[in-house]
């Protein structure tokens, strides 16, 4: 099989295992026991209601309704919000949030990894020394702490009792790169801290495996000096399960980011799915949701094709398997 | 003759969890230079640590060590980690059982070969990949110029075997150490193999030492064999004399228990009773004293130092072969 | 040579397992088919053991595997004691592996690390109901003395506690409680060390004499099998490439693959070192095998007809088949 | 038998008294945990009469803990237990048939895996916590029903693919073959091979759930999903949270609380594991 094929077929199985993800919210809608007309169009009349059940199809099934949901999904129609007062467009929101949660998001992994990569291979240098053990209990306590609470913590003692950056809002980078950050430095650091544990301890257990490897006593025979063999020899196979790690926390990072967005006040992505379900709008949270399995999936087609190139071992099992 | 490398003294011990792991006991070891030198054992007998440690490649926390080693006149136990360094390439080299676990997974061949090349001898990357394909093509590798660009993966075992000598060649170095090379290979790519080391040996005036747990290898590729058991050098002579007239009981129990195709089919085979001695637990007599067939009280309580007969060969033994008659 | 051909087969009602034109595949891919095994044939009769011998990646441990039906083979009879098992339902086959059973190459690996020897050996009298809690007891007890262990010092120890000898030891202990015909070995002593291999092969031995045993040896090592076998089959790329009493092959290989391996042998004794008229290259894979005769590629012999035609086998001496078209004469 | 060490023998002393509040709470000398004390609102901690003193509602932190302890191990415990019943069942079943089975179970664990945990649990709570009057409340013993049910989902892919790809490893290994050379039917294989093979990895991992789990439930507390009026340390830090400035104690008592548990869980995960990979090591 030819590696475009192989990819293709990788498309493929991501196709439908999100088509699987959007069906089942979808179906997820049609088992509430009310009907959602009511709850998005309380005060209106019978007759909005009717029309409303016609253009979101609710009258045609659960599986017409998904189709009719795809079909102005794909087009880039993503539904409404519904005010007592009028209508908004999901999509509007949504291009509103992306660009916040994303940037956040690559903050955090951004952070996460520029701390753990020194702090693992220097700990797995120097494994069982008292610097990799004073690090690893840290970094194992950080681990077990939930972002909500460091969110916690850092706003009563940074936001309120110092009063060094403002506890809720955003501001976007054109503000300014200041602006910018002081809004972001205490979600950032708050969803990074469980990130840099888990990477340090990873990189660390990999790259102590990988020390033991007779490829690492051969590298040394040639008269290689440690700092050589440690990245040129060690890093980078051990780099793999970092990679996948990371492709593997997005999904944790997402689900944190709902609660730290909210506690912060950032209105990203997250905030849209806790307001959805604070608001009862139904179609924003089938969109949203449908839009964060994407960008998900999406990820994770990027470590694997990544994968690829960090270790020529995983191409080829994969083109053969 | 002169010494390439000597071992004095050298005693290896990890502290594991167990006990203290004796691996290697008060080894001494001469490479006369120009010669191939086997070291014979089976498992746990101690023969790739003292190699690796010969050559200071021993790593961890856990390793105790002592002993001097001199390497073409020059003691590598007093320099310091960088000095030892300077020695490796084009002093020294090494070669390993496992030929897919010895080279990198994740990079190519052709920069696992140069990279010796570049910060050895500092050349260019560009001449380094051109000395690198002589070098394949050295030791017989078809298509050197298009495996330069493969991953170790995409070789056969023969042929990765082939790369590692390849890259343990590539600095000319005075003394190679073969760890096993040709264990994990198949008997017909294990005799190319050999041959290809014969052949460098002779041609780059090579030192060697074989590390093999198969006498059948030693016989045929080594002027001189040391026998190692339970971390010991329980026996060491010229590779003729010591399969014409050998004096340990351990040596001679090993070789009656192979089976070779020679002999009569369906034949009982001779039998070494028991098991290997444990690494933690060493005792006070002859380490092959429990299964040795001669063995006596003296044996069982006294360790026995190492003789020298006349001509140089070395044994540890109270009672040797030969002697008696 | 690797050909096919069925003139070696001897067809005695002695015969213990017939199996008649086995192939395994593996499916590797969408379209990719290896062929471990191809249309191979032969038998074993009553108390001989039948030794095959094979590079690695040649198909002899998945024949072996497929004699058990462990995965039962594509296509293909193994006839044992009269019946094919290929076609057994699930519930016979069940009962007809017990009258057949195995030894691994890793010791380790094939004993449950969670269970004691007791347990280890209990389970297939357990499953089988043979006998109550004492009379099992007292087997166990037999067993482990046949096998050359103290009962005592064994029994309530987990595998991890032994070394690989004596982990081959409590393997075959295990393999005997149900008093098989037939022991298939696959590879049993490569794993272990040089001083221990001959005490395991005894013990094979000599089980095999005391249980009247049938047997299957699997083995990479010609000297090994030399000292084991009544006959020996050579295998290349999943197919035969000869089949002879050991005296006769390896005094007077007939395929120029026998030769080669044998040449390749080293043997203890600086004063006999043999000419070794060197094989080149590796086998190709079995993905993609040579057309004709599978080992044309690497055989300094082979003419134009080799890569047409399939080599079929063919009596050049007494009890010795080559399936080869131009064999050593 | 092996000693433990200072921190596990902390963990196992931690747990035991979580466990004990939750199995015994109702011993304890205390008022109903919404018991309004009206004269004592927003006490600090070590107060008289409140060891961790009160909140703006003017509830006995202490009291309040141990109510809440005894709601978040028990979601804990049933959503651990339920999905990873049914995770090992579903993956220990598909590693060991393979085939098709395996390709559709590894799909449908795939697509659980493919929205993030907190996603999930957010829309499952939200649709499943939906009353047919929606100006009527749910009650609160629905509330936690729903949550142990959503949480249980989440777990179930998870657990479920840690249990195949174990499955998948010992059922390589060659006392399986011999097992079934043996003649031992599949099923018993299963339960006496692979299952005990199997087990401490799943416990390893199942305490690492539970701290996933309580985690999950103080988010959706705090994103007012959970139960936010419940005795839940969730709830806890959700009311606390509007008085940090003011009352920070009432956010740091379940705070540390909901941390140190996390922390003995965890631990106690990881003690399994290295013991497991030690062992795993011998063989």
């Amino acid at each position: 099989m030819s590696k475009i094929s192989f990819w293709l077929q990788r498309v493929a199985q991501l196709l439908i295992v999100l088509l699987l993800v959007t069906f089942g919210v979808s179906l997820l809608l049609r088992l509430i026991p009310v009907d959602l007309a009511t709850i998005l169009l309380p005060v209106g009349s019978e007759i909005e209601r009717d029309l409303l059940r016609t253009e979101l199809g609710f009258d045609k099934g659960p599986i017409g309704y998904y189709l009719q949901w795809l079909g102005d999904f794909v087009q880039g129609d993503m539904g409404k919000i519904y005010f007592s007062g009028g209508t908004e467009e999901v999509s509007t929101h949504l291009r509103n949030a992306m660009p916040r949660s994303l940037l956040l998001m690559i903050y955090t992994q951004v952070t996460a990894l520029a701390i753990a990569i020194p702090l693992g291979v220097l700990s797995a240098y120097r494994v069982g020394r008292r610097a990799d053990k004073i690090t690893s209990n840290i970094l194992f306590t950080l681990s077990s702490i939930p972002n909500f609470a460091i969110a916690l913590l850092l706003i009563i003692f940074i936001g309120v009792k110092l009063a060094w950056l403002p506890t809720l809002g955003y501001a976007p980078l054109s503000d300014g790169i200041w602006e910018h950050f002081q809004y972001m430095i205490m979600p950032v650091i708050s969803l990074s801290c469980g990130l840099v544990s888990t990477y340090t301890r990873l990189l660390r257990a990999d790259m102590i495996a990988a020390l033991r490897e007779d490829y690492v006593t051969m590298a040394a025979s040639k008269g290689l000096s440690d700092r050589r063999i440690l990245w040129r020899h060690v890093f980078r196979p051990s780099s793999l399960t970092l990679l996948t790690s990371a492709a593997l926390s997005m999904g944790a990072l997402i689900g944190g980011a709902i609660v730290i967005e909210s506690i912060f006040a950032t209105y990203g992505v997250g905030f849209e799915v806790f307001f959805a379900i604070q608001g009862r709008q139904y179609v924003l949270l089938q969109s949203t949701v449908a839009v964060i399995a994407l960008f998900y999936v999406f990820f994770n087609l990027v470590v694997d094709l990544s994968c690829g190139f960090v270790d020529p071992r995983t191409r080829d099992r994969r083109v053969n398997a | 003759m002169s010494s390439l490398l000597s071992v004095k003294g050298m005693n290896i011990n990890f502290d594991t969890s167990r006990g203290l792991l004796e691996a290697v006991r008060n080894v001494d070891l001469e490479i006369p230079a120009g010669m191939s030198v086997g070291v014979v054992g089976e498992s746990g007998s101690g023969k790739t640590v003292m190699c690796r440690a010969a050559m200071g490649l021993l790593q961890g926390s856990n390793v105790k060590r002592s002993g001097k080693v001199v390497f073409d006149g020059r003691e590598l136990t007093a320099m310091s980690k960088s000095e030892v360094r300077e020695q490796f390439g084009s002093g020294m080299a090494m070669i390993f059982q496992d030929p897919m676990t010895a080279l990198n997974p994740v990079r190519r061949i052709g920069s696992q070969v140069s990279e010796g090349l570049r910060v050895r001898l500092g050349m260019s990357k560009k001449d380094a990949l051109a000395r690198s394909k002589e070098l394949l093509e050295l030791v017989r590798i078809p298509n050197a110029a298009a495996v330069l660009k493969l991953f170790p993966f995409q070789l056969s075992g023969g042929m990765r075997q082939r790369v590692m000598i390849a890259i343990a060649i590539s600095c000319s170095p005075k003394l190679l150490f073969a760890d096993e090379p040709t264990t994990a290979l198949d008997v017909t790519v294990q005799a190319q193999i050999l041959q290809l080391l014969r052949e460098l040996r002779e041609d780059l005036k090579m030192s060697m030492v074989l590390v093999t747990h198969d006498l059948g290898v030693v016989a045929g590729n080594t002027d001189y064999v040391a026998v190692m058991y339970a971390g010991e050098v329980v026996e060491f002579a010229e590779t003729k004399k010591l399969f014409a007239d050998m004096r340990m009981p351990y040596t001679e129990a090993l070789l009656e228990s192979i089976p070779t195709i020679d002999q009569k089919s369906g034949a009982r085979l001779a039998v070494i009773a028991g098991r290997l001695p444990d690494p933690t637990d060493r005792g006070a007599g002859c380490s092959f004293a429990p299964r040795c067939k001669y063995a006596q009280d003296k044996c069982r309580n006294e360790h026995p130092e190492l003789k020298q007969d006349p001509d140089g060969h070395l044994y540890r033994c109270w009672f040797p072969i030969g002697e008696a008659k | 040579m690797a050909g096919s051909g069925t003139a070696h087969m001897r067809n005695t009602v002695d015969a213990v397992l017939t199996v008649r034109d086995l192939t395994v595949e593996f499916r590797t891919g969408r379209d990719k088919v290896v062929r471990a095994v191809s249309g191979l044939s032969f038998d074993v009769i009553k108390g001989e053991t039948l030794a095959i011998v094979g590079e690695s990646g040649c198909g002899k441990t998945t024949l072996a595997r497929a004699v058990l039906q462990l995965p039962p083979p594509n296509s293909g009879e193994v006839v044992f004691d009269g019946t094919d098992l290929t076609t057994l339902p699930k519930e016979n086959l069940r009962s007809a592996r017990t009258s057949m059973q195995m030894i691994f190459q890793d010791p380790i690996s094939s004993l449950d690390p969670r269970m004691t020897v007791q347990q280890l050996i209990d389970e297939p009298l357990e499953i089988w109901g043979r006998g109550d809690r004492a009379e099992r007891a007292e087997r166990i007890n037999n067993l482990l003395n046949n096998v050359g262990l103290d009962p005592e010092l064994v029994l309530n120890r987990r595998s991890y506690e032994f070394s690989g000898g004596q982990c081959q030891r409590i393997s075959i202990a295990r393999a005997l409680a149900l008093d098989p015909r037939m022991l298939i070995c696959d590879e049993p002593v490569s794993a272990l060390d040089v001083s221990i291999q001959a005490q395991i092969l005894n013990l094979l031995q000599d089980m095999k004499d005391r249980f009247g045993l049938t047997m299957i040896f699997i083995s990479h090592d010609l000297a090994v099998v030399k000292a084991v076998s009544n006959r020996v089959i050579v295998m290349y790329l999943g197919k035969i490439c000869e089949v002879a009493p050991p005296e006769t092959l390896y005094a007077k290989p007939a395929h120029h693959y026998t030769k080669a391996l044998l040449d390749s042998v080293p043997v203890a004794d600086p004063t006999r070192q043999r000419k070794a008229t060197l094989l080149q290259g590796e086998p190709p894979s079995p993905m993609n095998p040579p057309t004709g005769c599978r080992f044309r590629t690497r055989c300094n012999a082979a003419s134009a007809m080799c890569a047409e035609q399939e080599p079929q086998l063919r009596e050049v001496a007494p009890g010795q088949f080559v399936a080869c078209h131009h064999p050593i004469s | 038998m092996r000693s433990y060490s200072k921190p596990t023998l902390l963990a196992i002393g931690w747990l035991g008294l979580m466990l004990f509040f939750a199995l015994f709470g109702w011993i304890l000398p205390f008022k109903e945990w919404n018991y309004v004390f009206e004269d004592d609102l927003e006490m600090g901690l070590f107060s008289s009469g409140h060891i961790l003193g009160t909140d703006s509602n003017g509830y006995d932190l202490l009291a309040s803990i141990v109510a809440g302890t005894r709601m978040s191990i028990f979601i804990a415990v049933a959503a651990v237990g339920l999905g990873g019943l049914i995770g090992s069942v579903l993956g220990i079943f598909s590693a060991y048939v393979r085939g098709k089975v395996d390709t559709v179970m590894v799909t449908l664990f795939n697509v659980g895996l493919s929205v993030p945990n907190l996603v999930l649990a957010l829309a499952l709570v939200s649709v499943l916590a939906t009353n047919v009057d929606i100006n009527q409340a749910v009650p609160t013993w629905r509330r936690v029903m729903v949550l142990i049910i959503s949480l249980t989902i989440i777990l179930i892919p998870i657990l479920g693919r840690i249990a195949r790809g174990a499955t998948m490893s010992w059922a390589g290994r060659e006392f399986v073959t011999a097992a079934r050379s043996m003649g031992m039917k599949d099923i018993k294989i299963i339960t006496k091979h692979i299952v005990p093979n199997v087990l401490p990895a799943l416990i390893a991992v199942a305490f690492l759930a539970v701290g996933v789990v309580i985690i999950a439930e103080a988010s959706l507390s705090i994103l007012g999903v959970g139960i936010p009026d419940g005795a839940s340390w969730g709830g806890m830090i959700a009311r606390g949270r509007n008085d940090l400035e003011y009352a920070p104690h009432t956010l740091y008592v379940p705070l540390f609380f909901l941390a140190l548990t996390v922390i003995s869980t965890n631990h106690l995960g990881d003690v399994v594991r290295s013991k497991l990979d030690s062992r795993e090591a011998k063989v």
